[in-house]
């Protein structure tokens, strides 16, 4: 029984479909802090926001920009300016009209250091100045041309909220953010759930909602099981309508099986990999990294781990992103090639343990590993990949670490961190090929204050940069796809990671049908979702 | 007179025990004391426990079979266990062995003593009359009081009659008393004795397990001397104590510490002094008790003094105040002309060897890890003596083969006797012994203060022996200190106190140490 | 007096504790990896400005020098101020106040469910007659034993697996305080404490039903029954209260797991995000509240004690400790 | 001392019971894959096969294969030597700190005891989970955070049985005695209290070491216990409870070694404080 990502064909799993009930749904993912995504912005708060808040616009399978709370936009020749059209007639729950002034409160909303937004804020960075043409119309004005703005106002970090609700303070909207979307928030018992009530007046449908009206469901209960066993369990017992990410054993059963729906949306941005930190030694000679992506051997893994629910990837970008670049055959496992390279690189010597040593340094791989964001499957995959490149001399020391010391261990040494890692695996969920900007472009080594920085290959290559920075300009799709492919033919022949395989984003429902993934973040919209008896 | 109690052939074994009682015969009728008597271990508790249907208590279930077994008039022959708790406590009273142990700690008097009424489901107002009843024909004052209380607050004493109250509640017509006086003093034990025969002449019938024979002659009508389970010899108290037919009951008597010792030759140079002791201990509850009050002492090489007292009377304290192992208040201790009790430990220990004691409790005394040989070579080390082991074991009458052994592995007779040994290895001037032989078996008892004696006419050693028991005393001392509430009441060689006792507490603890025969 | 005395030692005790937890979690976490101004913009990797930053460090005095900061915690905790949660910016004793409840409930329904198996384990034992009977006890012990070392988290994932996946009889998750949705967690918990309490009651039971006052009970013609509740109970149950106090830190120590396992509300979970993202008010708050407990369920136990067992009455303290070798909690 | 050894395991038998024997037959056992897991399965542990991954139980893989196909039985025994150690190491660390703590209250002045009771109580009542979780935060995940919490954690449950037992034998009359006979009071510590102190012990920490087994474990389960690819049976059980119904033994292996070696270590510590002269 399987549904494909954001189609509506999927198996009913038996049963009428009902109007009305409360839907359960058990994210695995933490808990927010804050529900409002404009602030931080992760992807569980993307996940629970999409049923309240809504972007200014969407994107469809094939990657195209939709109209939603915006529904025409036009940039200038210079593409200094957007002018955005806005739906007429829209109001936020609390009755705050969406209008030009509404975008203005959000955007400095995500601009102003307080909210502390990190993707979002990268994704309105080049917005100097909003201003309000009338109330449908707003005028964007940017420091420098940004092909990726409309990609960066689909996401979720980035969506539309009342200007009212952002008045009342931080605190107070953390609680209960307002937005546009089917839901409203109406209670939230930390730890516990998060209470969705059916907004009546909904009327800002966007590219995923297939009917006019309010949502079928009348509440939703967004609960927080972190337990992927417990989870699975509560699904087949009846308990909850739909779990994300599951096991991989999960799904192959629920595959097999006829009440539970499989559907599989990877998130866009970019791939699950390895990065490998090409800052410093071992990893700062091209050939060593090759060695390391010979040696690591992880389609054999990748099989039996993910059971056939993820395909390997030879990309730096997501499959749902249409500019993915991929090359196979930069990807091979040979043995003698890695041993070669790491000869040439003057990794001789072989201490007793079997390990390749140069000028009495072990060629040792620190690999400090989240046990908050890798699931079980993914540790035993880099557990073989520990393995496997052993075989040609490699070191590799897993280390799993709660996610405070994580960003620790990766932050730059003189933001109070270490630096201590030759290999990691973040990965990036952005809309659109713009994220290759945010990983492997050298202003991606420049931690923000907190240390942290998301080009973690340390890729400073100027060609690359260049590359980037042109396509960030360019507006034309064609042009665009051309340096982006460039730019990821650059990393991919720089081994400056090793792709394993889309960002595994999976839904397992019971007993619901009609449950959508958006285009852009590949959250689940419950729009137009109904119980079945 | 009807027979409460007609037993024949009743044997008792238990898996892996074997047999332990081998086709007893009992008769008795209402209004009769029967004394069974034996050695340790000869069967007597299993005995008593067999005529309530309790044979196989805090152990392997036991197997019991008998030709006849009437009690309390019932025929219990093969009868199930509704049967005996209909009998239990209505019919028949057990007092059992273990006196202290066997009121629940956690429940008043009140409600252990009426427990056989509750059982039965007689109300609370006349449980109530009628346990206050049992308390007072148990000979304790205050019986409203004590019912309230728990057992803990209760003297040993107190917790004795209060048990024989629980078990004459409901006034049966057997009582069976499993050693009602071994765990009380002297005059207590008397004062129970006394309440016993009472009763008996009230018509209970009496059941009564001693191994002290002078309990049995001033209570029991007949006697049963049991011996490996079987009846050796039976008949009327005056005939089998007078008369012994059986060697058991021969060996019995014999034990019975009698007899008292010729006065010492030469008393010798003094070793031990002590002048004006006092100690006060403050009680838990606020206020003080006067241990030691006033008390001098002086003891001469080749002399053994007793002291005797009631329980608490200040007799463990003098001890332990001799051998510097506390500090009086006011007084001093000299040991062989010079000062003792006021130097710091650090002077005293140089010469600790010339005062030894022998505590109540061998078994507490040894480090549970040290063989008997380890003990005795550290007590050798610390002395500086020049005797072996070996030589030890000999003096005490120990078999070589018990130096490999752990003191839990020796018999409470050998424990004594290594206690002795590791005494005698310093060459003490003093040796004090507190209560060396309370604990022990008469038999056991007997042998243990015949060692003492020949001890010290071979050594010389002079010997401070504090006993409540004035027969052990007499038996081995030649001058005796009688003492009562922390003060020295009486003293003076032994015969002479024995035969014209002066104060008070010496009469009373003469009554009790009578000899079995009149 | 003694009680005034005995409530004098609690609270210095209590007071104690709290400098302690504020003491030890301080420079836990504080040389642990990550900043907390990290914790209060918005979690760790966040990109916050310099300027946020250094605006959070001034209101939180973390630019202070560290033993000053240690010492303004410190006067916080030892007067039970709270303060804020670092990451999720409310009152941490309302935090706690809203997890307190259903820990507590989780803990009591386990400690219930464990005195209960255990008696039922102790008793039967006891009771037990016969070559069957025997033989049955024997296992009994050995289950005990296996009981009490098993892991809760793989205990739990069994229950769940065979009760909500399986059988599908009881919910795998626990939201409420509903006897249904907390059968399952409090049993997980209960397991090994019972095994604990279980193998001391029933040593206890053993005892106190072989003692002469026991068998002088029945000798007065009381039934089996009636030793066993009127008197061996109650003496088999002393240790087992004095065992409670440290089975409620077993317990919450077992909730942080139990929770995070059945997806329940609940200060372990809590704890663990906490400290996960390095909230020291929130963790400050959730050991004091915990170790505070202890001693609370320690006083009680004490009471409890003295009201079963009335020798103890005099004394100030009761002999108590945690089951043999059972130092774990 | 001339005793055949079959008179001594007659008396083996005898004193420890047969539960007893066979618990320690168990941990001789864990003991030999401890100490030479080569012995007992001739393997690489941290060998990988993708293609093999999830066997069930086989003649070639008696325990069956785990999600990388490496092989459980090899793992488990390798497991061993780790687990037991953490174990022990717990323990030493808890009880080193607890022999600190208790003798010093026990035998200390008055003020002494008084200050490290109160230590030992606010000690006991920091969960060991909690401490661990601190630790860890502190020194980062991995079998030595583990086990440094839960020996703390740990000490002061030893630290309380140290104090009430040193202040029983210091009191008992056998020390007494031997006061009485000369002997000065550091050698009476030495010669009695230490020993008679400490040996009772062996029977607690034997218990002790079963319980921090499952201790560390649970760390694992929180992901912060041993690191990969180490066969640490609790890292083990848990990463195989995910896969609870479709692949068991990989539960069953590293739980049944869990439960079995503690259940076999309480078994033994228990059949050892009763037989151990107190
Ligand atoms: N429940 C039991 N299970 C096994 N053996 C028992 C049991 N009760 C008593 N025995 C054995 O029966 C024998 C007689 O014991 P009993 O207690 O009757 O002796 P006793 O004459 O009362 O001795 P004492 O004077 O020391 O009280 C002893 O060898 C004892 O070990
Ligand atoms: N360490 C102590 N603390 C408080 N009171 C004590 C202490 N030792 C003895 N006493 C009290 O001093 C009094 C005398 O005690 P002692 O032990 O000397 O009596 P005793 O004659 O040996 O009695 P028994 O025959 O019962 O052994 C008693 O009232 C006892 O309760
Ligand atoms: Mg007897
Ligand atoms: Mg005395």
């Amino acid at each position: 029984a399987c549904g494909g990502g954001g189609s509506d064909d999927a198996a009913t799993g038996g049963g009428e479909p009902v109007a009305g009930g409360t839907l359960v749904y058990a994210t695995g993912d933490a808990e927010p802090t804050c529900l409002d995504p404009h602030v931080g912005g992760n992807y569980p708060q993307a996940l629970v926001s999409t049923q309240y808040l809504e972007p200014l616009v969407g994107r469809d399978a094939s990657g195209e920009i939709q109209p939603w709370l915006a529904t025409d936009w036009e940039v200038s020749e210079d593409g200094l300016t957007w002018d955005l059209t806005l739906a007429e007639g829209l109001t936020f729950t609390d009755g705050t009209p969406l209008d030009a002034e509404a975008v203005k409160v959000n955007i400095e909303h995500l601009q102003d250091p307080d909210t502390a937004s990190s993707t979002g804020y990268l994704g309105v960075r080049k917005i100097e100045e909003v201003e309000p043409v009338d109330a449908t119309h707003v005028r964007l004005h940017l420091s420098e041309p940004d092909s990726a703005l409309l990609e960066s106002l689909s996401m979720q970090w980035t969506a539309m909220q009342s200007p009212a609700g952002i008045a009342r303070g931080q605190d107070e909207n953390c609680a209960a953010p307002i937005g546009t979307g089917p839901f409203v928030v109406t209670e939230w018992v930390p730890q516990q759930h998060v209470v969705l009530e059916r907004n009546e007046d909904y009327a800002s449908h966007g590219p995923e909602a297939e009917h006019d009206g309010a949502a079928h469901l009348e509440r939703i209960e967004w609960r927080f099981i972190p337990d992927p066993a417990t989870r699975w369990a509560a699904l087949q017992s009846g308990e909850v309508h739909v779990i994300d990410n599951p096991e991989p054993e999960a799904i192959v059963s629920a595959e097999a099986g006829e009440d539970i729906t499989h559907i599989d949306a990877p998130r866009p941005g970019s791939v699950n990999r390895i990065e490998l930190n090409s800052s410093q030694p071992p990893f700062d000679d091209a050939r060593v990294r090759q060695a390391f992506v010979y040696s690591a051997d992880v389609d054999p893994g990748i099989e039996a781990l993910y059971q056939g629910v993820a395909t390997r990837s030879h990309s730096p970008l997501s499959s749902v992103e249409p500019m993915g670049y991929s090359d196979p055959s930069l990807f091979v496992t040979d043995l003698e090639e890695a041993e070669r390279l790491l000869d040439d690189a003057g990794w001789t010597e072989v201490d007793d343990e079997g390990y390749r040593v140069r000028d009495g340094e072990r060629l040792t791989v620190r690999f400090p590993v989240s046990t908050n964001q890798s699931v079980a499957a993914e540790q035993a995959l880099f557990e073989q990949v520990q393995a496997n490149t052993r075989r040609v001399g490699f070191e590799v020391v897993l280390t799993p670490l709660d996610l405070s010391a994580w960003y620790g261990a990766l932050a730059a040494p003189e933001d109070g961190g270490e630096n201590a890692y030759e290999a990691v695996s973040a990965p990036y969920t952005k809309v659109g090929p713009d994220v290759l900007r945010t990983l492997y472009h050298s202003d991606g080594t420049v931690p923000a204050p907190s240390g942290y920085f998301a080009n973690l290959s340390q890729v400073t290559d100027p060609e690359i940069d260049a590359l980037l920075d042109e396509a960030a300009r360019i507006t034309d799709p064609g042009q665009r796809a051309d340096l982006y492919e460039e730019a990821q033919r650059r990393v991919l022949e720089g081994y400056y990671v090793l792709p394993l395989y889309d960002q595994q984003n999976h839904f397992l429902t019971r007993g619901v049908e009609g449950v959508t993934t958006l285009g852009t973040v590949s959250t689940p919209t419950f729009v137009n979702a109904r119980l079945t008896s | 007179m009807s027979t409460v109690l007609d037993v024949a052939g009743l044997t008792v074994a238990f898996p892996g025990v074997g047999e332990v009682l081998r086709g007893v015969d009992l008769r008795m009728e209402a209004g009769r004391c029967l004394a069974v008597v034996g050695e340790s271990g000869a069967g007597k508790s299993v005995l008593a426990r067999s005529l309530v249907g309790l044979a196989g208590e805090g152990g392997a279930p036991a197997r019991v079979s008998a030709e006849r077994l009437t009690v309390a008039g019932q025929d219990v022959l093969g009868a199930d266990e509704r049967r005996w708790r209909g009998l239990r406590g209505q019919d028949v009273g057990l007092v059992l062995q273990d006196a202290l142990q066997s009121l629940d700690p956690l429940r008043t008097v009140g409600a252990e003593v009426g427990e056989s009424l509750a059982v039965r489901g007689v109300g609370r107002a006349e449980r109530h009359e009628r346990v206050l009843a049992a308390l007072a024909a148990a000979g304790l004052d205050e019986p409203g009081t004590r019912a309230a209380q728990r057992s803990g607050e209760l003297s040993g004493g107190m917790r004795q009659r209060a048990l024989i109250a629980s078990a004459i509640v409901s006034e049966p017509a057997l009582l069976v008393a499993d050693e009602p006086t071994t765990a009380l003093d002297a005059t207590v034990a008397q004062g129970v004795l006394e309440m016993l025969g009472r009763l008996r002449d009230a018509g209970t019938a009496i059941l009564l397990v001693s191994h002290d024979l002078g309990a049995v002659a001033r209570l029991a009508d007949d006697v049963v001397v049991l011996d490996g389970g079987r009846v050796v010899e039976s008949g009327p108290a005056d005939v089998v104590l007078t008369a012994p037919a059986h060697e058991v009951t021969r060996a019995l008597l014999d034990a019975v510490p009698r007899g008292s010792r010729p006065p010492a030759a030469e008393p010798g140079r003094e070793v031990l002094r002590a002048t004006g002791l006092h100690r006060r201990y403050r009680l838990p509850g606020g206020g003080s008790v006067s241990a030691l009050d006033d008390v001098s002492l002086v003891v001469r090489r080749g002399e053994s003094v007793g002291v005797v007292g009631e329980s608490g009377s200040g007799k463990s304290t003098l001890a332990r105040m001799l051998v510097a192992a506390e500090q009086p208040d006011a007084g001093r201790v000299e040991l062989t002309g010079e000062p003792w009790s006021e130097l710091p430990e650090r002077r005293r220990r140089p010469r600790r060897h010339l005062v030894r004691l022998v505590p109540q409790d061998p078994l507490g005394s040894f480090d549970p890890r040290w063989s008997a040989g380890r003990v005795l070579r550290a007590a050798i080390r610390a002395s500086g003596s020049d005797r072996t082991p070996a030589e030890l074991l000999e003096l005490v009458r120990l078999p070589p083969g018990t130096l490999g052994r752990r003191p839990r592995a020796l018999s409470g007779g050998q424990r004594q006797r290594l206690a002795i040994a590791r005494a005698l290895a310093a060459d003490p001037e003093v040796l004090v012994l507190d209560e060396p032989v309370s604990a022990l078996d008469v038999t056991v008892q007997a042998a243990i203060l015949e060692l003492l004696v020949e001890l010290q006419e071979r050594t010389g050693t002079a010997l401070v022996l504090v006993s409540h028991d004035l027969a052990v005393v007499r038996q081995v001392c030649q001058r005796v200190v009688v003492m009562q509430a922390g003060r020295v009441v009486e003293q003076g060689p032994v015969d002479e106190v024995w035969q014209d006792p002066k104060a008070h507490v010496t009469k009373a603890l003469l009554t009790a140490a009578a000899p079995p025969t009149p | 007096m003694t009680v005034l005395r005995w409530l004098l030692g609690r609270l210095a005790a209590a007071a104690l504790v709290a400098w302690v937890v504020a003491t030890v979690v301080f420079f836990a976490l504080r040389s642990a990896g990550g900043d907390p101004s990290e914790a209060i913009l918005g979690g760790p990797g966040s990109q916050a400005s310099p300027e946020a930053v250094a605006q959070v460090r001034a209101e939180y005095s973390l630019d202070e020098p560290l033993l000053v900061q240690y010492l303004l915690q410190l006067a916080r905790t030892v007067t039970f101020q709270l303060g804020d949660s670092y990451a999720r910016r409310r009152p941490v004793s309302e935090l706690i106040g809203d997890q307190l409840t259903g820990t507590l409930v989780l803990a009591a329904l386990g400690l219930l469910l464990a005195w209960v198996i255990a008696l039922a384990v102790a008793t039967t034992a006891v009771l037990a007659r016969g070559r069957v009977g025997r033989r049955a006890v024997g296992l009994l012990r050995g289950a005990e034993v296996v009981a009490s070392v098993m892991p809760h988290f793989w205990l739990g994932a069994v229950l769940i697996a065979v009760f909500a996946g399986g059988l599908g009889w009881l919910p795998a998750t626990s939201s409420d305080s509903s006897l249904r949705s907390l059968l399952l967690p409090a049993l997980t918990l209960a397991v090994p404490v019972a095994g604990f309490l279980g193998q001391v009651m029933r040593d206890g039971l053993e005892e106190a039903h072989t003692a002469p006052f026991a068998t002088t009970s029945r000798a007065r013609g009381a039934s089996e029954g009636r030793v066993l509740w009127r008197h061996s109970l109650r003496h088999a149950a002393l240790p087992a209260i004095a065992l409670s106090g440290w089975a409620f830190g077993s317990l919450l120590s077992g909730a942080v797991v139990v929770e995070t396992l059945f997806g329940r509300p609940g200060l372990g979970r809590l704890l663990i995000d906490a400290t996960h993202s390095r909230d020291v008010p929130v963790v400050i708050g959730v050991v004091l509240v915990i170790a505070l407990g202890y001693v609370v369920v320690m006083s009680v136990a004490d009471v409890l004690e003295r009201v079963v067992d009335p020798r103890l009455r005099g004394r100030v303290e009761a002999v108590r400790s945690a089951p043999q070798g059972q130092v774990v909690s | 001392m001339g005793r055949t050894a079959p008179a001594r395991s007659a008396r083996a038998w005898q004193v420890l019971g047969p539960g007893g024997v066979v618990s320690a037959a168990v941990i001789v056992l864990v003991l030999l894959a401890a100490l030479w897991p080569q012995l007992l399965a001739p393997g690489d542990p941290t060998a990988v096969a993708p293609a093999d991954a999830y066997q069930p139980p086989s003649a070639g893989a008696p325990l069956g294969t785990d999600a990388s196909g490496r092989d459980v039985y090899t793992r488990v025994v390798h497991g061993a030597g780790q687990s037991l150690g953490v174990g022990a190491l717990a323990t030493a660390i808890g009880l080193s700190l607890g022999v600190v703590l208790g003798f010093g209250a026990a035998l200390g002045p008055r003020w002494l005891d008084g200050l490290l009771s109160r230590v030992i109580e606010v000690l006991f009542s920091l969960p060991s989970l909690v401490l661990a979780l601190l630790l860890v935060a502190v020194l980062g995940a991995g079998v030595g955070p583990s086990v440094i919490s839960v020996g703390l954690a740990t000490a002061p449950g030893y630290a309380r049985i140290i104090r009430a037992r040193a202040q029983a034998v210091a009191q008992s009359s056998y020390v007494g005695a031997a006061r009485l006979e000369g002997v000065s009071a550091p050698a009476a510590f030495v010669r009695h209290v230490l020993p008679n102190t400490v040996w009772p012990l062996v029977a607690v920490a034997t218990l002790g070491i079963g319980q921090a087994i499952v201790w560390v474990s649970a760390l694992s389960y929180l992901g912060l216990g041993a690191l990969p690819p180490s066969p640490e049976w609790g890292a083990m059980l848990n990463a195989g409870r995910l896969h609870i119904t479709t692949s068991w033994w990989l539960t069953v292996a590293p739980g049944l070694a869990i439960t079995v070696t503690a259940a076999a270590l309480t078994m033994l510590g228990r059949r050892l404080s009763a037989v151990a002269p107190s």
